[in-house]
């Protein structure tokens, strides 16, 4: 049983320095190889919990255990796409989604060959050689998401990564998104993915499990799980259970975010 | 009282004091002056000062500068010379076999000033055959020296030989350079030739008034003198000033020579002819390039002033 | 680097230059006791300092006379580059026109030309400080002014869209962009100004009573009074070092909080 | 100003200093006449050409003496400063055990140290170029370090992510980080290290056959030939300008297209 | 006719100095008072578009009018939702809101009211003091938001304003934004607005109009008029109007997505 989590967050408190109770008695066990999404309300601590999982933060109280184990510091075979698209502004394109297969010390061109393959994927071919100055918004986030796949992780943390991306496009990266994570129907899941969104339907669309936090300090206030067969097309989001779990979903987040009132 | 101000080229030191004298015993005021006393200093440059009508009187320390401003057309003369002797010399650790003079020129390590590099030392090399290949750079420092037994060093002779005394321990060998040929005048007295001109009056007065200075410190009563010094110096003290006094007598620095007879601050045009010829020699100049005539202006030493005075304080001796 | 800055380690921020500063020490005395070094040359710390506390009391004065110069320029240097870099990034002529003197100034050997700003100046004290502010006012303008043209291009855009006046984007945008800069330039300064305090004082030495360290060092190297001058060394290094402390902290507390190099 | 930048203008890039430079000149030479200021005081600039035109030979051999010493130290200052600042920010035991030696350098009077490291070193080169090392190599450290420590908060959990060694770090990181305030440190040494060139041959700089500016500078004043002492300081100022400039161009090379202070 | 429109774009161009040409013989006519939308892919020149309209870039051809005359940089009236939050690291979140005022010589005491009150409706009234690297992602875009409604600007561009914020909120902000461009339901707009963003029911919801781009170079290749009276609420939603709209806009997304193809 133990075993068999891959991410497990026990009675997690996070107060930041500034005396901010951001989360509060956060469980949370994210299985190996599973695809789970967290919904809730701005500033509610998503992020944070992601933080957490990354090994780049600790927890006030309680554990945050990766295969069982202490986490202490950041493992080296996670993908993660921050929230802002943190591109290093000196270095082209290319560089910047090379950047991690260099850090492990990867050969010239086998990096080469990766980023531009993980540039195609996003619908970047052409910007390899491009600054990231000159890049529009999506352009941006997508160039982080291909260096956080470029590694072939085996977790991938994505916050909000889609967000500035038209629906068009983020259907396709959708798409591309479960394809990478399980090439073959009935075969393993290639990594373990942890999905920060505030779109109900993507959360859906993707996961296999959506938790639902509470507005500030973040608990984890909904668990749905979804259970539809891979792959998902879109005739998925016309189905019963796609439209019950937004609905389901629609409701908790509104619960949820009652506290957060607006003038 | 005219207000008057003379500036030194050093921090105030023993070799100075007979213009502290009348200062501190009331002599200048005596004369109507009110004397400032500006010093200088190792890196100070205080000549810029005299053209440029900032300062009055200028001690200089030898006849070069005085060449050099006739050459330059800078509109200077020296009016007095209260040195006989430059104090200028080159000093050695004892025992390490220069007996002559000439026997420093085998010397590994020469510890020479900058200001000393662009005069003497061109006389030195083109009469005595010293070479470039033994320069160090001297900063007034003297552990160099110390720390090397076979190195000569140059030496202001009442002052740097103490100071090794002191810390080194032994008595160095001293070789005044103007014991060697080395003929220039020092400690002169400069004035801008305007002054000389439209007020010789108060150039007269400030020269006497500085010959009776040195006669009182060098046989009268030094203490308030002294006294200043120490007050102006707070590095100087009242021992490293009696020996000096005491070197200056010995080497007959200030009162040998000509100022037996002529009185204390006397020049004569042969000598400086004599200082120049020898400079020619060692190609600081060319010949013709310094009008001598205008080098220094005899008019207000030379008369016996203040051998009155000695006589009277030396006990007719 | 903000990994190692994320736990702040008082203990070794204040241990670490102590053991080495002591170990430095200890060495150097050593060395000076086994080879038998005469203290004409280098004499050992344990002299210094006891040279030091003898003549504490006529050095304190001459200290007191170099740190007000210090003070002084560095006050100019930072008021002068501050504005000068202010002005330059307003006008971009400006800039074109004074920097090659701005250059000249910084390296004009102040030795050259202390006669000249005597002759100007008639005062050997406003020479001084003219010559300590010569040397320290260069790193505050190179750097304000690479900090004042670092400002974030969405930040100036911003300014542009309210139509911020030029003095507006220099005071509220400019200014706080370029702090980091001219943080570094300060400390940079602080050192410069007490170096220039003394080499000013070297060269146009303020003659007779209101003499500094600089005095004092040349006078003991003069007289070969070496432990005297090392004294007087010790003392410009430790008020150096006092002024470095006093800029790190000062850069510590104004950008703790929201720039990378101050980790909270 | 970004906004400013955004038209290239070149014309006013070169004709500003230009015509400052112009007016400057015509200002000192009329000033000269009118006041009929003698030349040993203050020689005018038509003068000082002259005298540079007809001292030419003797002085360029003295000014390429100066030139090879300026940019030895400014090398071994640049790697010496940038090591440091890398070594210290791979190592914070490390930066609090040095930063006072460092401090303790910048702040030393090389005319008090300079003996000492004449009998250390034994050659009178090697000392001018210690002490011009000395003089210049503070500024590369200081504004290095402070380039160390500003990187991007989210670039630098980037490289804990990818747990990036110190060594990455500092490679990928931090030293593209610091280039601004690298490049801004470098513009205040290649000065200081000529004018530390200049100061440490009028310190520990042997006569004879290879002297440079310094000695002819100390010479010409010495012997009262001040139009001659002017044509080795413009020698100086121009080789200022000229380090200057250089290093302007590098600015606008490196940091162009990604650094707010070169707008393309 | 000329005057009626606020602003307008005569054939315009946009090249950029690496040569990638962003926009091409774009026209656009945004009337004094009207509610627009602009949707379209990643890159197409949404962001380029809005620069142009508020003065801060030229266009390589064409004609920029604003009030019938040649746009000449910043007008100073206008509000900007950058698509970064672009706040001033060293300032507070206050300090940051009240920013337009202050350059526009306000008296510091209505300031702080006017920043309070923009603060209060975008649901950051206790976070007032805080730094913005103590903020969430949204609760950054959030204080961007309230700093370009505090001057009350006669026009506001958006600019993909709440891409990173949950629905709830989201739909909260919708809300309070037309309420701010129409406080009575029959009365003028108080603003003209140009809304950029990737959500086709938010683009519904929100505007009179919405225009489509295409993929680059950007063109405008379809325009939807959406005739419903304001006040909108949550029932609109579910209307025939709103539900066209959206089948006809996703489908000429779709096309005009085409062009930017996905590995
Ligand atoms: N470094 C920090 N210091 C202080 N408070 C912080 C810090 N980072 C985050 N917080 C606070 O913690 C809470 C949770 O932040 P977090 O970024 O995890 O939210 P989130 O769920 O990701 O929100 P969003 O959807 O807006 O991105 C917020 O109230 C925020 O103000
Ligand atoms: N400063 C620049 N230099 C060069 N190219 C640029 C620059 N800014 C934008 N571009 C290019 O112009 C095109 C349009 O960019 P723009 O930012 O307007 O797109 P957008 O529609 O806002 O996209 P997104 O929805 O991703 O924000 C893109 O292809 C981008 O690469
Ligand atoms: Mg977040
Ligand atoms: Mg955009």
């Amino acid at each position: 049983m133990k075993s068999s989590q891959f991410i497990e967050l026990k009675a997690v408190d996070r107060r930041y320095e500034t005396g901010l109770l951001a989360l509060e008695g956060v469980d949370m066990q994210i299985g190996q190889g599973e695809f789970v999404s967290l919904l809730g309300p701005s500033g509610c601590g998503k992020s944070s919990v992601l933080r957490l999982m990354a090994g780049l933060d600790r927890a006030s109280a309680g554990e945050v255990l990766r295969k069982g184990e202490a986490a202490r510091g950041p493992a080296g075979d996670t993908g993660f796409v921050f929230q802002e698209p943190t591109l290093m502004p000196w270095a082209n394109v290319a560089t910047n989604v090379e950047l991690p297969l260099r850090l492990q010390g990867a050969p010239a061109d086998s990096r080469e060959k990766a980023a531009r393959a993980a540039l195609q994927l996003v619908g970047l071919g052409d910007f390899a050689e491009s600054s990231p100055r000159e890049l529009s918004g999506g352009m941006k986030m997508r160039a982080a998401i291909a260096r956080a796949l470029v590694t072939q992780p085996s977790l991938l943390l994505l916050d909000e990564p889609f967000a500035a991306l038209d629906e068009i496009t983020r259907n396709g990266l959708n798409e591309a998104l479960l394809q990478l994570w399980k090439p073959k129907p009935r075969g393993a899941a290639a990594f373990t993915s942890v999905f920060v969104t505030h779109s109900i339907g993507e959360a859906v669309f993707l996961s296999q499990r959506v938790l639902v936090m509470s507005a500030r300090p973040g608990r984890v206030v909904d668990e749905v799980e979804i259970k539809a067969a891979y792959p998902r097309d879109a005739s998925f989001r016309q189905s019963k259970v796609y439209l019950q779990a937004c609905a389901r979903l629609t409701e908790s987040l509104a619960r949820a975010s009652e506290e957060t009132a607006l003038g | 009282a005219d207000k008057v101000v003379f500036a030194t080229n050093w921090k105030a030191q023993a070799a100075h004091g007979g213009f502290y004298q009348a200062l501190a015993d009331g002599t200048y005021r005596q004369y109507g002056l009110e004397v400032e006393i500006r010093q200088g200093g190792p890196q100070v440059n205080n000549r810029p000062l005299l053209p440029a009508g900032k300062i009055d009187f200028l001690m200089t320390g030898n006849l070069l500068h005085s060449f050099d401003n006739v050459k330059n057309g800078v509109p200077v003369v020296a009016v007095a010379s209260m040195f006989q002797k430059d104090p200028q010399a080159l000093m050695a650790q004892p025992g390490q076999g220069y007996l002559k003079f000439t026997d420093l020129t085998r010397a590994p390590v020469a510890f020479i000033a900058k200001d000393a590099q662009f005069s003497w030392w061109a006389w030195l090399k083109a009469d005595y055959g010293f070479k470039d290949e033994q320069l160090r750079p001297y900063n007034y420092n003297l552990g160099p020296f110390l720390a090397d037994k076979r190195s000569i060093q140059q030496a202001y002779a009442v002052e740097e030989p103490i100071s090794v005394q002191k810390q080194g321990g032994f008595k160095p060998q001293v070789f005044l350079l103007a014991d060697h040929g080395y003929s220039t005048y020092s400690t002169t007295i400069e004035a801008r030739v305007d002054t000389v001109q439209k007020n010789p009056e108060l150039v007269k007065r400030f020269v006497e008034a500085s010959i009776v200075g040195w006669n009182n410190y060098l046989y009268g009563d030094r203490s308030k003198a002294d006294a200043l010094i120490l007050k102006e110096n707070p590095e100087m003290d009242a021992a490293t000033l009696q020996q000096s006094v005491a070197l200056m007598k010995e080497l007959g620095v200030v009162d040998s020579g000509d100022s037996l007879k002529l009185g204390l601050g006397a020049m004569k045009p042969e000598r400086v002819k004599d200082f120049y010829d020898k400079m020619v020699r060692a190609g600081l100049y060319k010949a013709g390039d310094v009008d001598l005539s205008r080098v220094a202006t005899y008019q207000f030493v030379n008369q016996g002033l203040g051998l009155e005075l000695k006589r009277k304080l030396t006990g007719g001796k | 680097m903000a990994e190692a800055g994320r736990q702040q380690r008082p203990a070794g921020r204040w241990l670490a230059p102590l053991l080495a500063v002591s170990v430095f020490f200890a060495g150097w005395e050593a060395a000076v006791r086994f080879w038998d070094i005469p203290p004409y040359l280098l004499p050992g710390p344990l002299l210094v300092l006891q040279t030091l506390y003898d003549n504490f009391g006529s050095l304190a004065g001459s200290w007191w006379v170099t740190v007000r110069i210090t003070l002084t320029a560095l006050a100019l240097a930072t008021f002068g580059g501050v504005a000068l870099a202010g002005a330059f990034a307003l006008s971009r002529w400006l800039e074109w026109s004074l920097t090659p003197f701005a250059v000249v100034l910084q390296v004009t050997p102040i030795i050259a030309v202390a006669p000249l700003i005597m002759i100007l100046t008639d005062s050997a004290s406003a020479t001084v400080l003219i010559c300590a502010w010569i040397v320290a006012f260069f790193p505050v303008l190179a750097n304000t002014l690479a900090g004042l043209r670092s400002a974030d291009a969405g930040l100036v855009e911003l300014f542009r869209l309210y139509r911020a006046s030029r003095w507006q984007t220099l005071r509220f945008l400019l200014l706080p962009t370029a702090l980091p800069y001219f943080l570094s330039g300060l400390k940079v300064a602080g050192g410069l100004s007490l170096i220039g305090a003394v080499v000013a004082e070297f060269t146009a030495g303020a003659a007779g009573r209101n003499t500094g360290l600089a005095s004092r060092i040349l006078e003991a190297a003069f007289r070969t009074e070496i432990p005297k001058m090392f004294a007087a060394l010790v003392l410009v290094s430790l008020t150096g070092v006092a002024i470095h402390l006093l800029f790190e902290a000062l850069s510590r507390r104004l950008l703790r909080g929201w720039h990378g190099s101050e980790p909270r």
